[in-house]
């Protein structure tokens, strides 16, 4: 067969998956889901969730080119037009939050096996993966629709599906139950919260599409109803985001959990609901109006300075690693909160273009607890005593994401904070660099307490003694050290050509504040 | 807003008042009790009063489902859930009822600052009720032929909701099948029978109960397809049958025991179920995709008559939606008996 | 000719009345009951009124306002699915009951008020 | 291919990396390791020969290394000051190198390879901030230069190292982080680039109330100038093995803080502009304080290196002195003081490191009648701290002078009298050591113990003689400052 | 639109408003598991009346279109939406009451009766899950109270660290 032929059988399938990628982003993990359930032979079920999410990435892959070239997609479902049906907009936001969301899943499956098979037994291995690939799917519905209502729907999924993944993690931690029961019951008041807010847009707008609810309360900021509604939206999200004030359900929920849904839900769960949010503050609402003025002022920027120290000193006390970088991922995401707030481009940009930059750091450093834990059992700070010696590349790796987390030069981190304080001072907002400064200093200690311990202490000898005998050494196979280093490697490269994630913020934040929902 | 209507105040305006008044008292007495058996029961009769309310309110598949799901199923999954555990709450702490008091104050005014800007009761002019609202009831028939609007909305074009629905739903019985499991074994070992179902003291104790469920059984059974079917032209579809469905078996259950249950509705055929019928609804989006229209678009289905087409759609994924929600309530409902101890008669 | 019909048209909607109103009256003794009555067993005697004469009375005074139409087949249905559950119902909770050893209350009214009643009363 | 200026920036870095390349992978054979030290030295030190003459003849090598999204680039260029800096940091890297051969093998300390890994990375990135062309550039080498250095100072691995470790880290990296980053941030939101520009960057752009709360913070975000509020690591960093703090003291860490002082008050704010900021007049009288300062806290310390440590905060402070006060000829004395006070202070380092090595003798006062039998180290010693007092025959005396040359004006002249202080008591702290080592009376039998050996005796005496030799020639240098300070000023 | 008038138009939106404000109470005020579940389900069902009552038209009957409409070219008129690239043919704003009945009959808003079904659904499905882990925590804490859980869980940190 010539390539002209295979090039000509391929062509029409891509043209085709490329016009209808849109809907097939949601629908394939969403229909592998539930036949994942009966592959629970060995790794069947891992194999096919990681075939399902690299098929998922391409097809967002295959998105890329059309948003960059016309500005946005719009897909119509069932071929009924918009205020009638429910619609699939795509501009350079989600777009960036879709690579997020996919990568990162692709990562953490590939990074989770021998985790899975350590932490998860035999036979509830086919409906975990149904489970991780629904959730999958819920993140990236949540990401990619047009439509008010749908946001609510695949919300539900992906949180009951996270509900039941942080449960599993009761195997190795019996607390991860009621860890569980708290975050639903948090999560199902925030989701119920958010769907009082929809109902009170629709009460004013009469649809539950977002462009068209834009453009039907544009004039009307000063209408009560559109008032309560952003205030219930935003409360809502807040909770499912874990906003300063309504986090209490995150520490626990991550520690508690398996490492790998630990390493997926921290890089993208609480980022889709900040997408989530931003989408709803600045395609929806009118920005500029004074009241969305004083939410922002007095609310969401206090809020966020609020989180970044608060959290980052709650973090300082922290025995347990994982729930050390649970508070300093609500911390970050008072970083991002701040460049929301700011209401301005740069800021926004700031903003999305850090969600970005933590997910990496964040990523890498929960992939860098589970191997350690793995081989180790590593689940305190003290456990990481001498991890520089005994796995020098998971070592190095975790030690290049915690510089990152802190901002030090040569990482993304530092570039994504070094736009926040840009957009600060132009905004005027000193005592919003002063918090920047301050939780980034104290970033400094609770890594650098990780760190001392990892490269100072001598490695605990495996004795049997010991009272917590670290497993037998796994195999950690390399399947489980790539992702972590191509991770580790990522958070350097964007440090020297942040274009991709720089310019896609940018857009977005163009696209928002720009002409409203353009 | 349209601002100058003025809500007519009628008969159906007083039996309103009323159930609002039984909603009002059964809320107070929930917050105020502690024993969990009432509580329970008080949330089936908040349930049941809410669906006449909706009734009222013209929304009858809601109440409909309202009566079937909010307080069939939640009453006995909660009295399941009950039992397993213990039967009274402690007393909530004074500091955290003022505090919650406070918080909830909040919220409430909140709510109470945005009642004045909403459109008054019952105002066909309103914003909600005189756009898409009203394009659906104009275009819904001609388009799909379904008398039953609520019906073809909630298929066809608001179709990606309820397969995200039918999702959540899986979701929910994935996350039961994994945190409870299905009856298998329970930490190594098989759960010993508390009660033997077919010895003869226990045939005789439930002769009465026996004959007349044998009786209703396939009633049940039937009227759970008539919903089904009759879905397109009144109040129900794919939901509430599935549900009823689902109840049936669970009478067989309660009655005849588990075992005998799960030997006629074995748990692998209800485990494929749940996924079987997810797998229907997204097929018949993706038949849509093959024939060469947009995701869920039913038209292509029927070549050469478009309604036609939308019916067939919203037919499949009405019976995809039956078979996920008749199995996944019955995954639950294995998940929670497959729990020790059984529930013995003592307890009821 | 009309006029008889106009009687008869009259006398639907009147017999209906009177039936719904019956029944309402049955309901209302019922619930009253339940809540007057001492001990379980009367107590269950009560809940029985409504569930038979209240609601049959009440499904044929609708049957009478909907006219011989689908809509009274359905009434008919549910008169007769009530009819068949509502005794198994009762039935099984006096059942319940009696495995669980619960002693009926005996004796007048006023020995129950004096002395400590032997049977154990919810 | 020609070797070309761009070329020769790119070997800069290139150079000490490949040098850590094979320390790595050469790290079985510890001779053959070695070498490559002593090679990468050597060529390090001909590339930056070659470059320093090229911009003595006029030339400025731009070269642009990444450009991060946004307007923002590293870029490497190199001038008369950074020049100085390199070609000071390279050879002092080469004769450190022999002497920490020598040191290592003498004390057997463990972990060499790690030892020489981060000496490379550590020496690369005193050439970044020696060849950097804006201030971002510079920040990032500086952020590298103190991580690098981290493995170096907690090298011992025991709990007092990890302590000295913890408080170095911390207080340079908040500083860094807590001060620095900002004030860069905001030149760069302030002037659009924080290139380095002949006769100021923010010249002019901003108002001189503004200009002091930078200059305030840069003051005290360079911590590795170790002004006195922030100078708490300096003494701390002592725990490290004495190559180290060589090394930290005389070539990398500290010249790389007061460098960047003076990058930063010639050409951040330029010279004309630094006298109308009233903060250069206070961060100036901090600076006096603090030589005066450290230098009573120097007199008290018993323990050798520390009292070196002080000596060192307070020489340090000279140069800071001579940036705050901003005249052409303070800010040229600054520079060669950064030169004269590298050779000087290198010298006492490597002679204690000697004794140590020799005697595990760490105080001042069990060196009583050592010089007998080490006459060339206690030689050295003599030598180096009367370049530090600033005597004439050593090059010591051209910066002082020329320091105080440059605060003649009626507000600066106290600051004269806070030079001439700090001389008398460097004589103080400084002058008894050679004395107790040659008429002290030595223990009985202190010929017969062990002297140290001879790869740790001739640096100290070689950078001795070059302190003697910079005396004599110090006119070229000079003329090769020149056309820095000349620029601006009158 | 005096003070009666106002408060006969938006009574059921103040009754509804305490109901989910009681059903918010319970969810924060108790500890223990099961009440905290139905305060849930009490919270939800009154948002539901929320978006019920807002569908609700006067005179209106529920959403069944009984026979088909008298306009046969309505049915010729939709043939040529379809199609994925139609632009977007905004529907016009309707605003006349003669619009508001159709084939001369008014009925309801189906609008709010199809998000709530999902609604409903959707809470059903989060109470399930959230018994299942109430049961699995009675086995392991033989107690479904906050405050024993603590309890026992500040016991279990004491022995461990002892």
């Amino acid at each position: 067969m010539t390539m002209a032929m295979a090039l000509g059988m391929i062509m029409p399938i891509l043209t085709w998956a490329g016009t209808h990628a849109p809907p097939l982003v949601v629908v394939t993990p969403l229909l592998a889901g539930p036949i994942a359930v009966f592959l629970h032979k060995g790794r069947l079920a891992w194999a096919w969730a990681l075939a399902i999410s690299i098929l998922t990435f391409v097809f967002v892959l295959l998105l890329m080119p059309q948003v960059i070239q016309n500005g946005h997609i719009a897909y119509y479902m069932g071929t009924w037009v918009p205020p009638l049906g429910i619609e699939y907009r795509i501009d350079s936001l989600n777009l960036l939050i879709l690579l997020l969301v996919s990568a990162m899943g692709v990562l953490s499956l590939v990074f989770g096996l021998p985790l899975v098979e350590n932490e998860i037994e035999e036979s509830k291995r086919g409906q975990f993966f149904a489970a991780f690939l629904l959730c999958l799917a819920g993140l990236l519905g949540v990401t990619i629709t047009g439509d008010a209502f749908n946001v609510f729907v695949f919300l539900e999924i992906s949180s009951i599906a996270t509900y039941v993944l942080v449960s599993m993690g009761a195997e190795r931690d019996r607390r991860a139950y009621v860890a569980a029961f708290n975050y639903l019951v948090m999560g199902t008041i925030g989701a119920t919260f958010f769907v009082i807010g929809v109902g009170l847009l629709y009460m004013a707008s009469g649809t539950l599409n977002m462009a068209d609810i834009a453009m039907h309360i544009h004039g009307h900021s000063d209408n009560r109803v559109v008032r309560a509604a952003f205030a219930f939206i935003v409360i809502g999200l807040g909770l499912k985001m874990a906003m300063f004030p309504l986090h209490t359900w995150l520490p626990s929920a991550y520690a508690r959990a398996p490492s790998m849904v630990g390493v997926f839900l921290a890089s993208t769960a609480t980022k889709v609901a900040f997408y989530a949010m931003v989408r709803f503050i600045f395609s929806v609402f009118t920005p500029g109006s004074p009241f969305e003025g004083a939410v922002f002022d007095l609310v969401l920027a206090p809020m966020a300075v609020a989180a970044m120290i608060i959290c980052s000193v709650q973090a300082l006390y922290q025995i347990n690693i994982r729930r050390l970088l649970a508070y300093s991922s609500i911390a970050q995401l008072g970083y991002m909160l701040l460049g929301l707030s700011m209401g301005s481009i740069a800021g926004v940009a700031a903003g999305l273009l850090h969600l970005f930059n933590h997910a990496l750091m964040k990523g890498a450093l929960f992939m860098g607890v589970g191997k350690a834990s793995l081989r180790q059992g590593v689940t305190n700070v003290q456990d990481l005593r001498g991890l520089g010696k005994t796995m020098p590349l998971t070592a190095a790796s975790f030690t290049v994401a915690g510089l990152s987390l802190i901002g030090v030069p040569l990482t993304a981190g530092f570039v994504s904070k070094y736009y926040l304080v840009v957009a600060a001072l132009e905004r005027g907002w000193w005592w919003a660099v002063a918090a920047l400064i301050v939780s980034s200093v104290l970033a400094i200690f609770y890594i650098g307490k990780m760190l001392e311990t990892m490269y100072l202490h001598e490695p605990p000898k495996i004795t049997k003694s010991k009272k917590t005998a670290p497993q037998a050494p796994a195999k950690t196979s390399l399947l489980a050290l790539g992702p972590l280093m191509l991770m580790a490697a990522a958070n350097i490269y964007f440090f020297f050509d942040a274009s991709l994630p720089k310019g896609l913020a940018d857009a977005a934040a163009k696209a928002l504040l720009g002409g409203g929902a353009s | 807003m349209n601002a100058d209507f003025i809500t007519p105040l009628d008969a159906f305006t007083i039996i309103d008042l009323i159930l609002m008044l039984m909603l009002l008292i059964v809320g107070l007495a929930i917050v105020r009790l502690n024993d969990i058996f009432a509580i329970v029961m008080l949330a089936g009769v908040y349930s049941l009063v809410s669906a006449l309310w909706f009734v009222s309110l013209d929304a009858v598949d809601v109440a409909f489902t309202e009566a079937a799901v909010g307080a069939g199923i939640s009453t006995v999954l909660m009295l399941g859930a009950m039992l397993l555990s213990s039967r009274t709450a402690l007393p909530a702490k004074p500091v955290r009822k003022w505090a919650s008091f406070f918080i909830v104050l909040a919220t409430g005014a909140a709510l109470m600052y945005a009642v004045t800007d909403m459109p008054s009761f019952g105002d066909p002019l309103s914003a909600p009720n005189a756009y898409v609202g009203l394009e659906y009831l104009k275009r819904s028939l001609p388009d799909t032929e379904i008398p039953n609007v609520v019906s073809s909305v909630l298929a066809s074009y608001r179709g990606y909701d309820t397969l995200g629905e039918t999702s959540v739903i899986l979701t929910a019985g994935l996350g039961v099948m994994l945190i409870l499991g299905m009856g298998g074994k329970i930490n190594g070992q098989l759960k010993k029978k508390a009660i033997d179902y077919d010895n003869a003291d226990a045939q005789a104790h439930h002769t009465v109960l026996r004959v007349v469920s044998k009786m209703m059984i396939p009633l049940i059974v039937l009227y759970g397809f008539y919903v089904q079917f009759h879905g397109d032209f009144g109040p129900g579809g794919g939901f509430q049958a599935g549900v009823i469905i689902a109840s049936a078996v669970i009478l067989y259950a309660l009655i005849f025991g588990v075992d005998a249950a799960k030997a006629a509705v074995p748990p692998l055929v209800v485990r494929i179920g749940a996924a079987l019928g997810v797998l229907i609804y997204g097929g018949t989006g993706i038949a849509g995709l093959i024939l060469g229209s947009n995701y869920l678009d039913y038209n292509v289905l029927d070549p050469h008559s478009a309604p036609h087409g939308q019916e067939l759609g919203i037919m499949s994924i009405e019976i995809g939606v039956l078979i996920t929600v008749c199995s996944v309530m019955l995954v639950i409902f294995y998940g929670f008996t497959s729990r020790q101890p059984d529930i013995t008669d003592k307890d009821w | 000719m009309s006029t008889v019909l106009e009687i008869l048209h009259i006398a639907r909607f009147g017999l209906a009345g009177v039936f719904l109103l019956g029944g309402g009256f049955f309901v209302l003794a019922g619930a009253i009951g339940v809540l007057r009555l001492p001990d379980f067993y009367t107590r269950l005697h009560a809940a029985g009124v409504t569930d038979t004469m209240g609601s049959t009375l009440i499904l044929l005074g609708l049957m009478l306002i909907a006219g011989f139409t689908l809509l009274s087949v359905k009434l008919a249905l549910v008169g007769l699915f009530l009819f068949l559950t509502s005794p198994t119902a009762t039935h099984a909770v006096a059942n319940a009951a009696h495995k669980a050893k619960l002693k009926p209350l005996l004796g007048t009214y006023r020995q129950t008020r004096k002395g400590d009643n032997e049977g154990g009363s919810q | 291919m020609s070797w070309t200026p761009q070329i020769g920036l790119i070997l800069l870095l290139a150079i000490p990396l490949m040098g850590s390349i094979g320390v790595l992978s050469f790290s079985r054979w510890p001779n053959v390791r070695e070498a490559a030290t002593l090679l990468a030295g050597l060529a390090l030190v001909a590339n930056v020969t070659a470059l320093v003459l090229n911009v003595h003849a006029g030339g400025r090598p731009m070269l642009e290394l990444a450009q991060i999204a946004g307007g923002l680039s590293l870029t490497l260029t190199l001038e008369p000051l950074g020049a100085l800096f390199a070609g000071l940091a390279s050879t002092l890297w080469l004769i450190n190198s022999f002497y920490a051969i020598g040191y290592m093998r003498g004390n057997h300390a463990g972990h060499q390879t790690r030892f020489y890994l981060s000496f490379t990375i550590a020496i690369a990135a005193a050439m970044g901030v020696a060849a950097s062309g804006n201030m971002l550039t510079l920040f990032v080498f500086y952020e590298i230069l103190t991580l690098s250095t981290y493995p170096l100072v907690t090298h011992n691995g025991d709990a007092a190292a990890r302590r000295g470790g913890r408080i170095y880290l911390t207080i340079l990296m908040s500083t860094s982080i807590g001060l620095f980053l900002p004030a860069v941030i905001a030149t760069q939101v302030l002037a659009g680039s924080t290139n380095f520009t002949d006769g100021g960057l923010l010249a002019g752009v901003i108002t001189p109330g503004i200009a002091s709360v930078l200059l305030v913070l840069y003051a005290f975000g360079i911590s590795k100038a170790a002004l006195m509020p922030v100078h708490n690591w300096l003494p701390n960093a002592m725990v490290a093995p004495t190559p180290v703090s060589a090394f930290l003291h005389a070539v990398a860490v500290v010249k790389a803080g007061v460098f960047t002082m003076l990058k930063t008050s010639v050409y951040i704010f330029g010279l004309d502009f630094m006298q109308t900021i009233p903060a250069a007049h206070w961060l100036a009288g901090v600076a006096a304080v603090s030589i005066v300062l450290a230098s009573l806290i120097a007199m008290t310390k018993d323990n050798l290196k520390a009292r070196l440590a002080y000596s060192t905060i307070s020489q340090l402070s000279y140069i800071t002195l001579g940036a705050m006060i901003a005249t052409p000829l303070a800010t040229l004395g600054a520079a060669v003081h950064i030169l004269t006070h590298a050779f000087g202070k290198i010298t006492l380092f490597m002679c204690a490191g000697a004794i140590y090595t020799a005697r595990h003798v760490t105080t001042v006062s069990g060196l009583k009648g050592m010089g007998k039998a080490m006459p060339f180290v206690f030689g050295a010693f003599f030598v180096g701290s009367l370049s530090i007092i600033g005597l004439p025959p050593f090059a010591g005396a051209w910066s002082k002078l020329l320091l105080m040359m440059g605060s003649t004006s009626p507000t600066n002249r106290i600051f004269i009298a806070a030079l001439v202080i700090s001389s008398l008591l460097n004589v103080l702290y400084l002058v008894p050591i050679p004395l107790k080592g040659f008429f002290g009376v030595p223990p009985k039998g202190d010929d017969k113990k062990p002297t140290a050996p001879r790869l740790t005796v001739i640096p100290p005496v070689l950078t001795a003689a070059i302190t003697l030799i910079l005396f004599f020639s110090i006119g070229p240098i000079l003329d090769f400052l020149r056309p820095v300070f000349e620029y601006g000023g009158g | 639109m005096n003070g009666m008038q106002f408060l006969a138009g938006h009574f059921n939106y103040i009754v509804v408003i305490i109901l989910m404000m009681t059903g918010l109470y319970i969810v924060i005020s108790t500890g223990n598991m099961v009440k905290k579940l139905t305060g849930l389900g009490v919270f939800q069902t009154s948002v539901f009346q929320l978006y019920i009552t807002m569908g609700k038209v006067t005179g209106g009957r529920p959403p069944i279109v009984a026979h088909a409409p008298e306009g046969a070219e309505h049915a010729a008129a939709n043939g040529g939406e379809h199609g994925a690239s139609t632009a977007d043919t905004a529907v016009r704003m309707v605003h006349d009451m003669a619009d508001v009945p159709v084939n001369g009959v008014i009925y309801s808003n189906p609008i709010p009766h199809v998000l709530i079904l999902t609604g409903i659904v959707v809470g059903v499905a989060t109470l399930a899950v959230g018994l299942a882990l109430i049961v699995r925590i009675r086995e392991t804490y033989d107690s479904i109270e906050e405050e024993d859980v603590e309890e026992a869980e500040y016991k279990a940190r004491k022995a461990a660290n002892a």
